[in-house]
């Protein structure tokens, strides 16, 4: 990937004017969807995003049930008005691939065994696309799935770093994901310390990829604020958060 | 189709309860007879498409987004634009969808809106075509389904409406055939704003409206989409009884007069 | 839609030669099917339809079956050469629609509960396609519903009205259809006096909608004689159809 | 795969009865061992088509429709037509089809006729080209299927035949890369009449044009294609069983000489 | 189809200097996918194929089992690459065809009847395509059923013959299989002289058929010695070969 | 996902072997920890493509191909070429695939490995450009799976930088817009040999190229791809339970160690 010239001006501040190390504006509040079991909305920088968990129910088919453990379906779908110009409302190979992915970010945290021969189905729609939607996606799945009293290890967080004009970066927008030379994605169990995704799109040395790794930590452990705040907010009120995030 | 998972008996009750309390010209939800379910609109919630609506209607929630593309026009209209609407039924709205393909349910709600906005002439088509037979403007106006709690039909239709109606879209320039795309965007034009209103029967009584749980009880169900001036511009009647004659001539007329509240508050929205 | 100035001429008579309240050639026959429980064959106008029916029979797949009644089932399909170009043999988003509106359309009359645990399959083929195809393919249906011995409140009938010209007019053809200022396709139970079918597509104001709506009852009734014809023929023969159309 | 619904004991009975009919070179329903059924056609039943035909075979009833569309040649061969035969065994004609995809059975068919009318090169390909590697006339034979009571690949065969052979074509007027429709239709012209002859073996029996029932108790099947010369254009056998060499040098005589007969049936309906 | 001049020259030599009743080389190996439970590879002319069997197993999904014998099931399938213009991956009409041609070539051999309740798949992978690739998969696919140790009366073996410039040839080539003027691929069990495979693309007179036929037949015969010689090499060594060859 | 037919109670036992091979430094197979199995590859094995590889690791075994043809560049790279890697894991390769369209897992690794090709910059893409905006040369990488026995994501990645490494592609002469084929082939250049390396977590050990039976029993995996300078292109966490962050650490440079070995072996095969 080319790089331009001014993804970091001359005061190391980046296109939409924040600090290297400096996350978008997030938001996160639980429980929309009332049909829903859980529920979380999340918007980071242009991201907006909708989560919500069906289950534990009954396996369809049913000879997807496991003996052992909960069988947990994910599906990140981008709405067709979400991108730039049109997207087919197919799912792309993308679309599957990130499905996996978080699913796979989003079992160590679920205690699957303690709910047998149930399905948990957890669904990310894309509203409106912007850098780093699957890190916003899983944090605000692994809301859903807290809101809807699903046991958890701990939650789960995403946040990604990346490579602009040789400097690493914290939470990459649209643009800066597209013209910069590295992506990074993580998920982290903030209490546990212990990561659950990492991709990497992108060139980066080992010094680079060692920053970049810490700086997607320190994100995730921001966006875990927000989050604690939004479980805290739905389940005890406005009053609580306050406090909290005095503290 | 929705299926609810109570038990035969607890279904059977429910229905019992729900007749008594038509009869006494009351709603289970406490609404009346004729009245919807309070109605908000949030204008542009998607700044990346031309025109963006997030309703609500009850519980019921869906947001549009329309966007616009060069396309190639029909053979038989070669000098029109082409306006798409297309609905998704997400698994995350609603305990009863699936992932796959589009459901008959889906399909069926994103063609009657679909007709509503084209036979009432919303938007002029033929101020869309660019190059004739090669060029013209395509509009997609897609909706996902957030929440579904009964009468997507009318939520789609007034999200579809209020984007377009609030869409704005790049001006091109043409000169021959070359197509110069500008920087200026100007409103999408609209020339009336179609409204949709479903009416279900139970038993003998016509309620406005219906939310999931009347949907799952209703013996027939029938929509009209009227213009401003109360033409009525698409019909379409659904579920597994009849209707009589009467209770069609009804039904219109009671279209007719809520669509000009419901314009008028997309209106006050859009203005 | 614009119009033709054509459509009516001034003699109040319509590109083929019709009256404003006057039907296409119709013509209904029962029973052509010989696999099926029941079969009938329409032309009304250019179109020609083919109905079938298969059932009362046992579900597949299992887990549709309906304990209270019949599980009702429709699809109406086009024949790739039934259109002016050829149809793509995969079903269209209008095919999917219209098999819905028939299936509701059909509901009303068939005795479903008759048949707890069982299905019925109608399938609608549309070999040559005119305008009104919808409703052809229903009084078809009705009458394979009839000749496959299932039980009815009453047989379903078919029929539009629309404007041209500003005129209100019965049973458009597919130029009136496509010239047309408005099509309003209903299905009518002709003894009970219900309807089961309703679609509008088009502008009409309240009194025109009315004189439509009264025109294509009208239409109902004139192709419920011809309906009844056709299956008086099969099970009694010709003699009492002749008859039967005298009195 | 065709399958029965009646039970094992009954199928057994019925073809031992099938075989002592047999060996006394009768079958089932009447018929003389190497007797077709009675095959009608009827031309024209589509008028919207360029050339269409409703064929009977005993209780098999199809209809082919042809439509002729401008396309684009296949790169190895830019300055011929293209000729596709389509076949739906729709679930109107059977018991046993489920709507879906085209079934195995479906493909098979439409690609042996396909081969057949391509082989015996009955339309002169180069004579619908137009302008070379840009445009061509594309023919699209597609064949419903009404009532499925075996041997489907002979009816379907017969149909498509008929169709090609009634058909008429709109001429084009072609001026160096331009194209102009022109308002005069043409016979589309035919060099040969390519006919189908199914020939089953039940036991160590052949018979010719099995039906329904015969096709699920017969043990292989093999199908030969001829044209006016006798030349053999395609074939294909089916079926779970083997086939000594004297049986298939049997079936291709057999399938040569019923082909005449057929083709003089063809030629009497579209004289 | 037209005929270049060429195909056959004035010594009676072929385009890849074959004389009109030789094969091309061949080769045949058993047992090379470690997971199936048989195997086969095969080259013939460009051809390379490989085969492999599962089963009998468990049949997926239930309902198709049968009470009386395995199923029997058969995918023809080619890569991507295997042909001189990119294939797309998802099955062809072709495709279909050659599976269900293939099942029925095999069908006649295999002992399903002592398999009750069981499903046996067959799979044929194209890696690279030239003339006559359903004929070298039949002979692929018998080898590895019987390397997966399936009760078979015989093996089946596939070749075929075809006319090029009036003269009838055997075992084209992709060249000549499109500019030559008929092909007949049949299958063959070799011991019990039965045919299983037929089919016929091209045109031939009586005597030519006839010709073919034999012809064909012959190149089965000298097939099924590489074949024969592939399982005894596997099962008994590289000795027990040279000594069967010299036989 | 990789479903094994054993008892529950077999696969405990197998486990508790498996961990206490471990904890010795041992696996089942009598590798080392960090030893992958043999990588054996063939250049060239499929004739008819511009470039393929087959690939033995261990005893999963895959074929690479890679195709040129023309095509049409993607709005936002106007001048550059095409690239895209696909793999299909057939059911010939695994008692655990089914015939239909592509699994998860063969989806995710054609992305990954993808990803680690393009991401490294090994083609050009800027080379293959032909007439801007028009016409590039799209190369395609399939990978047909002829046998699963594990770390399937490593032995693709190896075979599709094997195959283009390798690959010979035509060379056209562009005038204008006109573009001609020429009979001339010339290598694909190639900028770095991108490389994968997968290391399973099994409790707390660290493995590399884990087999069929270790997948299985593995806790968590993860990929990292070097180029030839040790920049790491690409990066894929998978299965269900987590990684620490030394264990990443330590990953990443075991990747980077080993991707040298990798592409020593490679460059010796296709020098």
């Amino acid at each position: 990937m080319h790089e331009m010239a001014t993804l970091i001006d001359d005061k190391g501040l980046r296109i939409d004017g924040r600090k290297v190390d400096e996350l978008r504006p997030l938001k996160i509040e639980a429980g929309l969807i009332k049909n829903a079991d859980g529920s979380a909305y999340i918007e980071m920088g242009k991201n907006k995003i909708m989560a919500a968990v069906y289950g534990p129910k009954e396996v369809h088919p049913k000879h997807l049930t496991l003996s052992e453990r909960a069988l947990l379906r994910c599906r990140y779908h981008m709405s067709a008005f979400s991108t730039d110009t049109r997207k087919n409302p197919a799912p792309s190979r993308r679309e599957h691939e990130i499905s996996k992915v978080l699913r796979d970010a989003l079992l160590p945290a679920v205690l699957v065994e303690d709910y047998p021969r149930t399905a948990i189905d957890v669904y990310v729609e894309i509203l409106q696309s912007d850098g780093g939607s699957r890190c916003a996606g899983l944090t605000a799945a692994s809301v859903a799935l807290a809101d809807a009293g699903i046991g958890m290890r701990d939650l789960v967080v995403g946040c990604a770093a990346g490579k602009l004009n040789d400097q690493v970066v914290l939470d990459l927008n649209d643009t800066e994901d597209k013209e910069g030379s590295a992506d990074l994605p993580i998920g982290l169990m903030p209490t546990l310390k212990e990561v659950t995704l990492l991709q990497l799109d992108g060139m980066l040395n080992t010094e680079e990829f060692q920053r970049a790794f810490d700086l997607a930590v320190e994100g995730c452990l921001k966006v875990y604020q927000v989050q604690r705040a939004a479980l805290i907010k739905k389940y005890f009120g406005a009053e609580e958060v306050r406090q909290e995030v005095k503290q | 189709m929705v299926v609810t998972k109570k038990s035969l008996l607890v279904q059977q009750l429910r229905r019992t309860q729900l007749i008594d309390f038509l009869s006494k010209g009351k709603r289970l939800d406490g609404r009346k007879l004729l009245e919807r379910r309070p109605l908000s609109i949030e204008l542009s919630p998607i700044e990346k498409a031309s025109g963006s609506a997030r309703v609500k209607l009850g519980n019921t929630e869906v947001i549009a987004g329309v966007k616009v593309e060069l396309g190639t026009p029909f053979p038989d209209t070669p000098d029109k634009g082409i306006l798409i609407v297309n609905t998704e039924v997400l698994p995350l709205s609603t305990p009863f969808a699936e992932p796959g393909p589009p459901s008959e349910e889906s399909i069926e709600v994103a063609r009657v809106v679909d007709r509503g906005i084209r036979e009432s002439e919303m938007v002029d088509m033929s101020k869309l075509g660019l190059v004739k037979g090669k060029k013209v403007q395509a509009i997609f106006a897609d909706v996902t389904v957030l929440n579904h709690d009964g009468n997507l039909l009318d939520a789609v239709s007034y999200a579809v409406t209020s984007a377009l109606a609030s869409a704005k879209i790049r001006r091109y320039k043409v000169t021959g055939e070359e197509i110069t795309a500008t920087e200026e965007f100007v409103p999408l034009e609209v020339q009336t704003l179609p409204a949709s209103v479903t009416i279900a029967r139970i038993e003998d009584v016509l309620i406005v409206d219906p939310d999931m749980e009347e949907e799952a009880m209703m013996d027939a169900r029938i929509t009209f989409t009227t213009d401003d001036r109360g033409n009525i511009c698409a019909g379409q009647k659904g579920s597994a009884k009849p209707l009589s004659f009467d209770q069609i001539k009804l039904a219109a007329s009671i279209a007719r007069e809520q669509g000009d509240a419901i314009r008028d508050l997309i209106r006050g929205v859009i203005a």
